[in-house]
């Protein structure tokens, strides 16, 4: 019998994994996917609980994540080409002109 | 099937930070989406398993696809360093993982039960989202047009470089 | 575990159908494109060199695959092997399973047990269908990325770009049709065409949405990147575009899931704007033409007439596909984005906005 | 009685915009106009000193409350100015030797660039001494003895580009800064006394009508306190210092300022208070006694100086050491008789000299001349005028005033005082027929090359001399005695401000007094005349007899030296000691100590921002797990 608990757990992991990455990854476009693990694992937490209490407001809650987070790759993903363009690296260590 | 879903999912997961190549990793995150979409069916959410596949798998990981290919970032042969760091970051994070488990395992509860009729569908959802959260989707609506403006200003090149007909422009 | 049974039963023939249908388009291209340009067109391919037991397209059908799979596997130095191998499979594998959702006919009764005549029925057909073509692009990006190839990954960077472009197109002419069923359903799509408006003309979507349909088509078109939207193959610019570095098997992966794309829009026209599975004037219990009796009909008979009538459906729309695929020279990469961004889309976005104020006011046609 | 008159700012207004044109346009307009403006202005002022002259009321003021300066707490400072006789009477003195001597500067400072600047610091002078003078409260004063003092220091210096002169100026103004902070103190005491006694008001009027309600030892404090604010105005023992070096600015400014109106403010000042001094008469003791012996003290030095604006210089010392004789010893009006009649021929007598220095190029060693009579028909006539005047030769001005102060010493049983100034008498006459003989007469021991260019001045210049020298001759008619047949018009007009002072020892003894220092007066130009024409070099002949004593003489004592070694250089020890030990030991330390601490402190704590993303995320994720932990276990348990 596969419980919501299942599930949550699994969404732990996954939001461990996708924090793991975001501090060891130099990489500024993975560490961008990290963040994306972590926002999946906290949707399906979110549709997980809709599932439990039988309610539509955790989906909804989802579709507003999804949204919020495909704008942030829009503008995030901007932000690296202009990075880019300027410094010629997307490495996170790199870019520390802004440091002390 | 949650058992292999949840190997999949975890395995991809854990490509996508393990891996070198940067398509890679996007491929793997391609992979952990589509299985957590899996997973979305499974506990009857099946419009956002079809969003998650649009908006996710369609749309944002083509966009990392894209910027990865256009800014041709290649295997980082240093990406071993820092050994500490991971290691720090790996108990860290299985810390977070154990405590989040812990507290979300307290609340479990069936995902199987009797859920009211029409649950999940498109239709409900709709009712909800435009009913109790319809000031948030109309915000929505105008964080996405912000981020399309913000994304284009930021991406552009300067209007002098890129508009050649001001450079012919005859003297 | 008949549930399984049943399932994978039909997923089967999905499969098998759309491949054949696929591998069927190949002989017909080939032949078709000699007639459209006025030559033989594949004749070599003999049984035992007899000339009477050339059977026409079944020898071109064994004859290209079995020459493509056995062909070099060549994988080009410096490539990423795995994603190499794995880019065909991302191209095939959302081309084949988007078939999942399109009905090919209407439930039937077998045993006591209510069969959909579609692999698998879902409430969000509309959006798995769009999802699984978005899913498409991977194919051509990693195939790309994974040959090491400048051509190649100009290819892939065209055709990522195109067909980003085309879905937004496509996106906004299907929240037309949904806005005009009022469902995401197939099925409940397909069903709702049943109708006649005043009693004569079949109901079909082209009727009410007949600008989404030239949409969807153009954009269906683009999405499988064949001429005249071959940008990122474009054989006088990048060799080969993205599967430049492929051969054999892959390639023919490649190839095939060109054609299940050119099969996939086919359906989808279909399904969305021909009726689907529907026979003017033909019910479940019989032919009923408009001022005359009803024509009695065995369930069965309906169902083989239905089936036959996508299938043939399909067709046409396929040949029509080649037809201007041989007819219609390649755009340059401006106007392809000019006409995807300038054109479609704010033709696209008046469409829904008329759809929805005439559906506002009028209410819906069901 | 008091009658307002608005129009009494004017005489300090109009001087005031003069200095506004000339610092803003000066530069722009030819020297013509800018010294017809300035001289307009301070005739202007003249002419309405003049119209308040003749609409005085019999007795009492004119008022002209301009503005409401201050209005705190108890403290009610008006800018007013007030115009009784006394006021009036300096108005006059001030704008008609001033508008002389702007008159005159036209011809001396033709030369100059700057003229536009001159004349721009020349009428704020005139403005602010007017303004000093017709103060109706002590603020106000204060505010022109500041100005005046300002002025001073910038006319001393206005050749700044010469050090020395420039240096000069810094003295006048740091030595005048010690006499302002005894003025201060006492101003501060007073109010303080006022505020107790349930009048806080600081108008002269009050003041006066209050001054028998202080108590004593207040008043004697207060005067004592604003007497060193009259000493270092008016250069009297200690603070004269200032005052030989003051000679470095432009002759006329030495006529004016240095001569015949700044330094004689302390002795208005003092007038002014009569009241309060009348209670204190200790203080006012002091005050003649202080007088008298600058007065002798000054005469000795002027013998011995060569330097002809020198001379002059101790002259004025000695003149105002009189000045403050007839204060001490309670004879206002004859301070003030001599006040006037000093600033007619003390100022004729500067000009004069600036006539000499500005024929000669420049030249004003004494003993380089001579014989000038015959080149300088003008200036050497009315340098014998003005000369005869100070020494106070019967029937000229300076013998009526010095006359009037001194038996008013004998009458009042001061007769150390009155000897001692019978003395400085005999000396006054010795040492100006000195500086007389050996500038004009005998023959010409100067360059023989600049004998030529030798001519007299222009008539600017000499107009005002000719005029001077009336005044000079015949000023002191306006105060002939009764003795004389006279009925001392001055004293009588001067009455209702400042009380009279009619003790008559009997014609005999009065006429013994002006007979024996007239006698002295005589002697001095007398021996003068014969030993200087004889001998011009005499003073060589005399240092060489006298050795020691006469350097001490003319080196003023060496006053100068000792404030040197003593305040100059404790000063600028004490200023070392606390640079060195507590501004760089102690509070550059501290601040120095207060950067350096947070410098190595962030520098230490900035090593947390490493610039790598990874970092914060991990600190983010630690806090998240602490967070999260804290949770947990409190939900458990």
């Amino acid at each position: 019998m596969i419980t919501a608990a299942h599930y949550l757990a699994l969404s732990a992991i996954l939001f461990f994994i996708g924090a793991t990455g975001v501090v060891t990854r130099r990489n500024l476009i993975v560490i961008f996917m990290s963040i994306e693990i972590m926002l999946n694992a906290a949707n399906l937490a979110f549709v997980a609980a809709a599932a439990i209490l039988g309610k539509m407001d955790g989906q909804t809650i989802v579709f507003f994540v999804m949204t919020v987070a495909a704008a942030e790759a829009a503008v995030g993903l901007a932000v690296m080409i202009a990075l880019f363009r300027n410094v010629e690296t997307v490495k996170a260590d790199e870019v520390g002109a802004l440091r002390w | 099937m949650f058992y292999p879903l949840a190997a999949v999912t975890v395995v991809s997961a854990l490509a996508v930070i393990t891996a070198r190549n940067p398509v890679r990793s996007a491929m793997a995150l391609v992979a952990t989406l589509a299985s957590l979409a899996v997973c979305f069916v499974a506990l009857g959410a099946h419009l956002v398993a079809a969003l998650q596949i649009i908006v996710y798998a369609g749309a944002v990981m083509v966009l990392f696809l894209f910027v990865i290919m256009l800014l041709n970032v290649q295997e980082d042969p240093h990406e071993g360093g820092r050994t500490g760091l991971k290691v720090a970051a790996a108990a860290i994070g299985a810390a977070l993982a154990a405590l989040f488990g812990t507290v979300l395992l307290r609340g479990g509860g069936s995902v199987e039960g009797a859920w009211p009729a029409g649950f999940g569908t498109t239709r409900a959802l709709a009712r909800v989202l435009f009913g109790d959260y319809l000031v948030a989707f109309e915000l929505t609506s105008v964080l996405l047009l912000v981020a399309v403006v913000g994304a284009v200003v930021l991406a552009r090149h300067d209007s002098d470089e890129s508009d050649p007909g001001e450079v012919e422009e005859p003297q | 575990m008949s549930v399984w049974l049943i399932g994978a039963i039909k997923s089967l023939v999905v499969v098998v159908m759309v491949l054949q249908l696929s591998a069927f388009l190949l002989w017909i291209e080939r032949k078709g494109s000699a007639l459209i340009q006025n030559r033989l067109g594949a004749n070599r391919a003999h049984i035992f060199g007899v000339v009477p037991f050339n059977l026409g397209f079944l020898n071109t059908l064994v004859a290209d695959p079995v020459k493509l799979f056995t062909k070099e596997d060549f994988v080009p130095a410096g490539s990423d092997r795995f994603l190499h191998a794995l880019a065909p499979f991302m191209a095939l594998f959302p081309a084949i399973i988007t078939f999942a959702a399109i009905p090919f006919g209407d439930s039937i009764r077998v045993a006591g047990r209510t069969i959909d005549l579609q692999a698998v029925h879902l409430d969000v057909g509309l959006l798995y269908i769009l999802a699984m073509v978005s899913m498409g692009v991977y194919g051509v990006v990693i195939a790309g990325w994974a040959s090491n190839n400048r051509w190649a990954l100009l290819g892939s960077i065209r055709g990522s770009a195109q067909m980003i472009s085309y879905e937004l197109a496509m996106g906004l002419a299907l929240v037309c049709v949904v806005l005009t069923y009022g469902s995401v359903d197939l099925q409940a799509i397909v069903r709702d065409q049943g109708r006649t408006l005043y009693g004569v003309v079949p109901a079909w979507g082209v009727l009410y949405q007949p600008v989404a349909f030239v949409l969807i088509f153009i954009a269906g078109m683009a999405e499988s990147k064949r001429v005249p939207f071959d940008i990122p193959e474009a054989e006088s610019e990048l060799i080969s575009g993205y599967f430049t570095e492929y051969s054999g098997g892959k390639q023919a992966a490649f190839m095939l899931a060109d054609f299940a794309e050119v099969v996939l829009v086919a359906g989808l026209v279909t399904t969305l704007f021909f009726g689907g599975w529907q026979v003017p004037w033909l019910t479940a219990q019989g032919w009923k033409f408009p001022g005359a009796e009803l024509i009695s009909l065995s369930p069965w008979t309906v169902t083989i007439l239905q089936v036959a009538a996508f299938s043939v459906k399909v067709l046409f729309f396929c040949w029509l596909q080649i037809l201007i695929r041989w007819t219609v020279p390649r755009f340059r990469y401006d106007q392809l984005m000019n006409l995807g961004w300038k054109r479609m889309m704010p033709i696209a976005l008046a469409n829904v906005v008329i759809t929805a104020a005439v559906i506002l006011v009028w209410g819906r046609a069901a | 009685m008091v009658e307002s008159a608005a129009y009494l700012r004017f005489i300090v207004l109009v001087p005031l915009a003069g200095t506004v044109f000339n610092v803003l346009l000066g530069r722009r307009v030819s020297r013509a106009v800018v010294a017809t403006v300035a001289c307009l202005a301070v005739a202007l002022a003249f002419a309405t000193s003049l119209r308040a002259f003749f609409s005085l009321p019999a007795d009492g003021a004119l008022i002209d409350d301009a503005y409401s300066w201050i209005r705190a707490g108890s403290l009610n400072v008006d800018l007013a100015l007030v115009g009784d006789r006394l006021s009036v009477l300096m108005c006059l003195i001030v704008t008609g030797v001033g508008f002389l001597i702007h008159v005159y500067s036209i011809g001396y400072m033709s030369h100059d660039s700057d003229v536009a600047r001159y004349f721009a610091y020349l009428n704020l002078f005139t403005a602010s001494m007017l303004l000093l003078v017709l103060g109706a409260d002590l603020p106000v004063m204060f505010i022109g003895w500041e100005g005046v003092g300002l002025c001073s220091y910038l006319l001393i210096g206005f050749w700044y580009e010469d050090v020395e002169k420039a240096k000069a100026g810094m003295k006048a103004f740091i030595v005048n800064r010690v006499g302002d902070a005894g003025f201060l103190l006492g101003m501060f005491l007073l109010f303080w006394a006022m505020s107790a006694h349930g009048n806080a008001s600081l108008r002269f009027a009050d003041i006066n009508a209050a001054a028998p309600s202080l108590g004593v030892a207040t008043a004697t404090a207060v005067a004592l306190l604003l007497f060193v604010g009259a000493t270092g105005k008016s250069a009297q023992i200690p603070l004269f210092v200032w005052l030989p070096d003051a000679m470095a600015g432009p002759t006329p400014v030495s006529a004016l300022i240095h001569a015949a109106t700044m330094v004689t403010a302390g002795v208005y000042m003092i007038a002014r208070l009569h009241g309060l001094y009348a209670f204190a008469p200790r203080a006012l003791h002091l005050v003649a006694t202080v007088g008298a012996l600058t007065a002798l003290f000054a005469a000795t030095v002027a013998i011995t100086q060569n330097d002809i604006k020198k001379v002059l210089a101790y002259s004025t010392i000695s003149q105002l050491g009189y000045m403050f004789v007839g204060l001490g010893v309670g004879a206002y009006a004859a301070a003030i008789f001599h006040l006037m009649t000093h600033a007619f021929f003390k100022a004729l007598l500067f000009l004069c000299a600036g006539s000499v220095i500005h024929a000669m190029g420049g030249e004003q060693d004494i003993r380089k001349m001579g014989g000038l009579r015959h080149l300088m028909p003008t200036t050497s006539l009315t340098f014998l005028v003005a000369t005869l005047a100070i020494a106070g030769v019967p029937g000229l001005s300076g013998f009526f005033s010095k006359d009037e102060i001194l038996s008013a010493a004998f009458t009042g049983g001061h007769y150390g005082i009155w000897i001692t100034g019978v003395a400085t008498a005999g000396l006054t006459a010795f040492y100006m027929t000195r500086l007389l003989v050996l500038t004009f007469y005998g023959v010409y021991r100067g360059d023989p090359l600049a004998y030529g260019g030798i001519h007299e001045s222009p008539a600017s210049m000499t107009i005002p001399l000719s005029i001077l020298a009336v005044l000079a001759a015949v000023g002191g008619y306006v105060g002939v005695p009764a003795l004389l047949g006279g009925h001392n018009a001055l004293g009588s007009f001067l009455e209702p401000v400042l009380g009279s002072h009619e003790a008559h020892m009997g014609a005999v003894v009065e006429f013994g007094l002006m007979a024996s220092s007239v006698a002295l007066a005589l002697a001095g130009i007398w021996l003068a005349v014969v030993l200087y024409t004889a001998a011009p070099d005499a003073d060589e002949q005399l240092g060489r007899r006298m050795g020691g004593a006469y350097r001490t003489v003319a080196g003023a004592y060496f006053v100068d030296a000792l404030y040197g070694r003593v305040f100059v250089r404790g000063a600028v020890g004490w200023g070392r000691a606390l640079w060195r030990w507590v501004d760089v030991g102690l509070i550059d330390a501290l601040v120095n100590g207060t950067g350096t601490a947070a410098q190595r402190l962030s520098a230490s704590v900035r090593r947390w921002a490493t610039g790598n993303v990874a970092d914060y995320a991990m600190s983010l994720l630690v806090g998240v797990v602490a967070l999260v932990g804290f949770l947990v276990l409190q939900g458990l348990g």
